[in-house]
């Protein structure tokens, strides 16, 4: 239980709280003021996220508005419209208004939902641009990311039960060094091997362009295939190794010990008392990763010309298209934001303890 | 090895009257645990030998380092690397008269089908006993279902409103979680636990440490009488002598990993025959007697990976001879007590 | 045990003394969810010069927040912390803690393990006197550890705490402790978590201290047999109040209020092996009661609910202090309603199962 | 705490492997010169993406460049991107965790939103939108910005360590001697956070390394250094994998993959001393056990 005291800097938990009685501990219903707080916190840093992806454009050398404005005209090959203009100058600022009056007025435009018009795509706006890629990667990378956390945390729990172990010999190690690589590098090799080599896979692309029904949808398991294999392959290590050491942890603890005594079989004690609870931080873990999803994979996307958000921004990048660059990185911000909140929301319901922490 | 003879004259002196007399429920021998270093074991227990009668209470009185919790790990086979038992023997004899199983050989399948029916444990802190995240019915239920194939969960609920009942918890919290009660309600629930299937032994490591002195007495107060009504023995270690004269038949004493001695409570009080035993129980300052200067025992408990010569106990002891910096002491008898003491053999007290 | 000095409280004026403080802690639950921890209500305590008061009670009696309170590391929410009847709220810490110095409970976790016991020594001894040279500190460290037994001094000086043994550290905290010359000890449980066997000695050393340096002591306890062992006076605290107090065999022997004859009855006390039966002694102890909740203790009396000899008036009127002689004093109704010597007619237990019998029938 | 950092295999391996690299960015300059007797940069027309062989013992890139020798000069350019960002991250995290849980209240209030806010931004993505705006500015820029972007998860670690810390009596003993809050965070505090924060600066070298070789593989970094991100991305530019010039983008991966994982089995190691259980849990440990056992029942069996 955490304890506020008036005089905080010097003072350690008072003797009287901790060992209270019933109701002290009971008193607490408060799995929904703590969400509530929570729910506080995210909508500052969205607020603030979204401050942040007013001031970047406003506070790096030269002037990217007036840039993109003239891009754009040569892109066009015309006088932009006005409401563009206004647009723009909303997102990327506009050397006439004060900061104040550009703020209000990039709020205003986020509200409408407009992030303004693609320059490589002109005149696509941006967020039809970010919609299109979007559920490419939530397909590819937010299974792999389910995937990669039910084959690492398994593994993980065996490995930790079983430490010292043949299994915990060969695969701590080996994880330790897979997820030390690069993702994008073992997506290069994977290429390699597996697309250029063997020629098992399709090298680039996320479909066959010319498949359409369920003959699309077979082609885009199979160009998804050596993407996804290779972000499996570079993420489960991470959870076995996480979820190994919590489990080796927490096998140490007394109420495993205690199961153990009871004469419970392995495979209870295992699941209901170490896994169970070795599992809490990977829970949140997990929320987080599926935050990461849209911005999770950016490389590997790259490599295998995947059509997901993350290619998108890199074609942003090259070809210097800072609204979508922008658009996507308020997409990225905001959901690792909601996978925040709802990783918060999960703690909530699978450890009965948590109340509050600082 | 005269462990036979020994033992069996220790059993008849020692059983100071266990209710029934229905024999012993676990004869412990030489017992020797080691917690292997890289450079070699450390012996945190040394031929630890004493028999169990049923229904009894035995007392096991240690500081730190004395290997009393290393001992209960053992006796309930739930050491863990790198602790290992490196010799002796735990035979387990069940009620229904069959012959007596050893349990230091016995694989994990044979362990399992034998605990918490046969032998259970209470730990020291029941915060960390109890899973933290299961509610505290199910931690019955899983332990009852388990053992009595068959038993269906609206069975589980009624036996564990019974147990809890036993120790006086009210039947709704079943459906608490740990940290949702108080701690001696926890160390209760856990006592409860322990005697969810009749088991003949409850081990019961430090059970009344992390509570309150009027809480302690509640609960002893509870396991003396489930111990009449259900007939189970107890081991209960401790730290506290005072605790044991008080609430067991025998007492053993363990100093830097053996039994230095062993008897009845009140023989262990009124006449203790090794020193240190005197020197623990000069321990604790009376509650009404006149007050003298008290003096505990000087000097610390020895490096279990450097043992003294000869007695462990020589550089501490205040009466300790020239021979007891390198003679073994051997296990000398007397009518209600035996002792590891140099100064009680014969040769000595001629 | 030593006779205590021949000082009678009330002569001189205490070094250190709580004047009626009161301690309520505000706990955070979330949003909205605050609620006060009443963990000391209306304490008082005088510490003369050369004697000891053992404050008593279960954890979460509040003893330790007292404690903290005349260490200053909380300030009282109501009432005065007097330094030599000065309010000590004036004074900056630093120099308050040159007179008031307190022992933790854990001496495992009182001294940094990534220091040598010189640099403990020598911290406070620098900090307490500027002047003083390497040389002088040193021996004046050596001097400081064979007060507190720990012979020869050199030998300790360059020791980490994990090389010590646990009465061997608390002596170095001690010892720290004493190198800003104080004058007030403040002892939070410092036994309770050392061996058996070493306790008496740490003990002793208190009582020397007192004796050969005048030091004023409050020894924190929830063992009564080792208070009664070093103390002059007791004071029993129960849910965050002082309910009885005065000289230490006074209080034992003869409590006045329930609660303190429930805390000794519940004391081991080997004196009854063979003399009383397993049965009488644990007969009837099976459902004395907890500790109510500090953020919602009960009205009146905070023992009623727990209380054998409890009335009416308990569960609505806090009882007044009622001076039963000889300096010992409790706050229970039945010194008011001359009931008291009820309390020493019965056991506490035994008191409770008749009233449930009553109740029943 | 130190000398029983060397005695874990996990750490010796680790700090083994890094101090290679470090010497191998310090020295590399002097090594591709004197000992290899190549520049990295120069041209070999005529070993045009040759394999390795004598003359060139990690073959050659596209642009006939000896591979080894960019390696080389690479361990420098990421090294510097690595150490740089970790020494900014780290000073920031010890700033704000250590600063925040010492002193509790407001101030850690404060302190925290702040960490817990970056903790949430979405670190690569900005990164890589940054160095966007910023591009070909070199890796001093890049490092900065990992630096400053990536510092909160320390600090988090910090932060909880330092409460534990600071909640133990010693400090507060020290403190009641007059100590001052400044020697007592220096002197009493920090101590006890070396081997936490030696791993988190650990943490964020790989960290450092992983983003600016993920930077240089988007082509944000400085065109005109040489390091192992620089390297994977002039090759996959080169379409090296569709033609099979493994021996360009194999061997840099290698060299992260490597330095990755030493920082990772020094922060295994850190963990086991500071986690009893975890340290019960080694290999080592188990397997002593189990020959024990093995002997006593072998001796058990033959009596």
């Amino acid at each position: 239980m955490s304890v506020a005291t008036s005089d905080a800097a010097v003072a350690p938990t008072p003797e009287t709280p901790g060992s209270t009685p019933t109701t002290t501990r009971l008193r607490v219903p408060s799995r929904w003021s703590f969400m509530v707080r929570r729910l506080g916190f995210y909508l500052a840093a969205a607020w603030a996220a979204i401050t942040l992806n007013f001031l970047l454009p406003r506070m790096m050398p030269g002037d990217p508005s007036v840039a993109i404005i003239q891009q754009l005209q040569r892109v066009s090959g015309q006088q932009l419209p006005p409401e563009t203009l206004v647009s723009i100058q909303a997102l990327f600022g506009n050397p006439d208004a004060n900061l104040f009056e550009q703020y209000l007025a990039y709020l205003g435009q986020l509200a409408r939902f407009d992030l303004g018009t693609s320059i490589s795509r002109f005149p696509t706006p941006v967020s039809e641009v970010v919609s299109s890629g979007l559920p490419w990667t939530l397909m590819l990378v937010g299974s792999t990311t389910v995937i990669a956390f039910v084959l690492g945390t398994g593994l993980g729990v065996l490995t930790g039960w079983k430490a010292g172990g043949r299994l915990d010999a060969i695969l701590t190690p080996a994880s330790t060094f897979i997820s030390a690589v690069p993702y994008f590098w073992v997506a290069l090799l994977a290429l390699w091997v597996f697309g250029f080599q063997l020629d098992w896979f399709p090298s680039s692309g996320g479909y066959d362009p010319d498949a359409e029904g369920v003959a699309f949808w077979l082609s885009a398991l199979r160009y998804g295939f050596l993407p996804a294999a290779t972000i499996v392959f570079s993420a489960f290590g991470g959870w076995l190794l996480g979820m190994r050491n919590m489990t080796v942890t927490t096998v140490r603890e007394d109420y495993v010990l205690l199961a153990q005594a009871k004469g419970l079989s392995p495979g209870r004690v295992v699941l209901r008392y170490a896994a169970r609870n070795a599992m809490l931080p990977s829970f949140t873990g997990f929320a987080l990763a599926l935050g990461g999803v849209i911005g999770g994979a950016l490389l590997t996307e790259i490599v295998f010309s995947y059509p997901g958000i993350g290619y998108l921004l890199y074609d942003a990048l090259t070809k210097r298209d800072y609204p979508v660059m922008q658009g996507v990185f308020l997409l990225i911000a905001l959901t690792v934001l909601v996978a925040n909140l709802v990783a918060d929301s999960v703690y909530v319901l699978v450890d009965p303890r948590v109340r509050e922490q600082g | 090895m005269t462990a036979d003879i020994r033992d069996h004259t220790a059993s008849q002196h020692l059983a100071d009257g266990p209710p029934g007399d229905a024999g012993t429920v676990l004869d412990v021998r030489d017992l020797t645990v080691s917690y292997v270093g890289p450079d070699g074991g450390t012996v945190a227990c040394r031929d630890v030998t004493f028999q169990l009668g049923r229904g009894e209470v035995l007392g096991i009185a240690g500081e730190s380092g004395s290997g009393k919790s290393t001992l209960i790990t053992a006796l309930t086979r739930l050491q863990r690397p790198p602790a290992t038992t490196t010799a002796g023997s735990i035979v387990f004899h069940p009620s229904d008269g069959r012959p007596g199983i050893d349990l230091v050989p016995l694989g994990s399948r044979e362990l399992r089908r034998l605990r918490w029916t046969s032998m259970s444990i209470v730990l020291q802190s029941a915060m960390d006993a109890l899973n933290p995240v299961m509610r505290l019915g199910d931690q019955f239920a899983d332990v009852l279902r388990t053992h009595h194939r068959g038993m269906d969960r609206a069975a589980a609920k009624v036996r564990t409103v019974e147990l809890l009942g036993m120790v006086g918890i009210s039947a709704d919290r079943a459906r608490s979680f740990p940290h949702e009660m108080s701690g001696g309600m926890r160390q209760r629930a856990t006592i409860a636990l322990a005697l969810a299937c009749s088991p003949q032994l409850v081990v019961m490591d430090e059970p009344t440490t992390a509570v309150d002195v009027v809480m302690q007495r509640q609960i002893m107060a509870q396991v003396l009488r489930l111990r009449r009504e259900l007939g189970f023995a107890v081991i209960i270690v401790t730290h506290d002598l005072s605790l044991l004269l008080e609430v067991a038949d025998r007492i053993a004493i363990m100093y830097a990993g053996r039994i230095v001695e062993i008897g009845s409570a009140e023989a262990l009080y009124r006449t203790p025959a090794h020193p240190y035993t005197r020197g623990l129980r000069d321990s604790f300052p009376p509650l009404h007697a006149p007050l003298t200067t008290l003096h505990g025992i000087p000097g610390t408990p020895p490096d279990l990976r450097r043992l003294p010569t000869g007695c462990p106990f020589h550089p501490r002891c205040p009466v300790a001879v020239e021979a007891c910096s390198s003679t073994k002491p051997p296990l000398v008898h007397l009518p209600d007590q035996a002792a590891e003491c140099l100064l009680l053999t014969p040769e000595a007290t001629s | 045990m030593t006779a205590a000095p021949e000082a009678v409280a009330g002569e001189s004026t205490p070094v250190l003394s709580a004047v009626d403080v009161t301690k309520h802690f505000v706990v955070r639950g979330a949003v909205g969810d605050s609620s006060v921890v009443r963990a000391v209500e209306n304490a008082s305590v005088d510490l003369h010069e050369g004697r000891i008061v053992a404050v008593v009670g279960e954890s979460g009696s509040g003893k330790t927040t007292l404690a903290r309170m005349l260490a200053r590391f909380y300030e009282p929410t109501t009432g005065e912390i007097l330094l030599d009847g000065v309010p000590a709220t004036g004074r900056a810490t630093r120099t308050y803690h040159q007179d008031v110095q307190l022992i933790f409970q854990d001496p495992f976790g009182s001294l940094n393990p990534v220091h040598r016991v010189r640099h403990n020594l020598d911290r406070a001894l620098r900090i307490h006197d500027r002047r003083l040279s390497a040389s002088e500190r040193r021996k004046a460290a050596i001097e400081l550890l064979e007060r507190v037994s720990l012979t020869p001094g050199e030998d300790y000086l360059d020791k980490f705490p994990h090389e010590l043994s646990g009465g061997q550290r608390q002596r170095v905290v001690i010892a720290r402790a004493l190198a800003v010359g104080p004058r007030v000890l403040l002892g939070d449980e410092p036994i309770s978590m050392l061996d058996v066997s070493i306790r008496l000695e740490m003990l002793n050393l208190l009582d020397r201290l007192r004796r050969e340096d005048g030091l004023a002591l409050l020894y924190i306890t929830h063992d009564i047999a080792s208070a009664r062992y070093v103390c002059d006076d007791v004071v029993v605290m129960y849910a965050g109040e002082m309910v009885e107090g005065g000289p230490k065999e006074e209080v034992i022997a003869r409590p006045a209020h329930p609660y303190t004859k429930l805390l000794v009855e519940s004391s081991p006390d080997p004196d009854r092996v063979g003399t009383l039966s397993r049965e009488e002694l644990f007969d009837d102890a099976e459902a004395l009661g907890e500790p109510p909740s500090l953020i919602e203790p009960p009205d009146g009396c905070r023992f009623h609910p727990r209380c054998p000899f409890a009335m009416e008036r308990c569960r609505t009127q806090a009882p007044p202090r009622t001076d039963v002689g000889g300096g010992h004093w409790a706050r229970c109704w039945l010194h008011q309603e001359g009931r008291a010597e009820e309390i020493g007619a019965t056991t506490f237990a035994a008191a409770l199962a008749n009233r449930d019998k009553e109740v029943r029938s | 705490m130190l000398p029983s950092l060397w005695s874990n295999p996990k750490v010796r391996f680790g700090l083994v492997v890094v101090g290679f690299f470090t010497a191998l960015a310090v020295l590399g300059p002097w090594l591709t010169e004197s000992v290899l007797g190549v520049d990295p940069r120069a041209n070999d027309i005529s070993a045009i993406a040759s394999p390795p062989s004598a003359e060139h013992w990690l073959g050659t890139t596209q642009f006939g460049q000896d591979v080894l020798a960019q390696l080389v000069a690479g361990a420098r350019g990421s090294m510097f991107v690595g150490v740089l960002a970790a020494l900014i991250g780290t000073a920031l995290a010890i700033a704000f965790g250590v600063t925040a849980g010492y002193f509790g209240g407001t101030v850690d209030h404060i302190l925290n939103f702040v960490t817990n806010l970056f903790m949430v931004m979405p670190v690569l993505p900005l990164i890589f939108i940054v160095s966007g705006y910023l591009r070909g500015t070199g890796l001093w820029v890049i490092a900065v910005i990992i630096g400053v972007f990536g510092w909160a998860g320390g600090a988090r670690t910090l932060r909880a360590q330092t409460l534990s810390v600071r909640n133990r009596d010693f400090v507060l003993g020290m403190r009641m001697l007059g100590e001052s809050h400044g020697r007592l965070v220096a002197v009493e505090v920090l101590p006890h956070l070396v081997g936490w924060i030696a791993s988190m600066f650990l943490g964020a070298l790989i960290g450092g390394i992983l983003a600016e070789a993920g930077l240089a593989f988007l082509g944000i970094s400085d065109s005109g250094s040489i390091s192992w991100g620089s390297m994977i991305q002039a090759a996959q530019s080169q379409s090296a994998v569709l033609r099979g010039i493994w021996w360009w983008f194999v061997p840099p991966g290698l060299c992260i993959a490597l330095i990755g994982t030493a920082a990772a089995m020094i922060n295994f190691g850190v963990d086991e001393l500071a986690n009893p259980k975890l340290r019960a849990g080694t290999r080592r440990v188990i397997r002593r056990t189990r020959r024990a056992e093995r002997a006593v029942a072998a001796e058990g069996g033959a009596a």
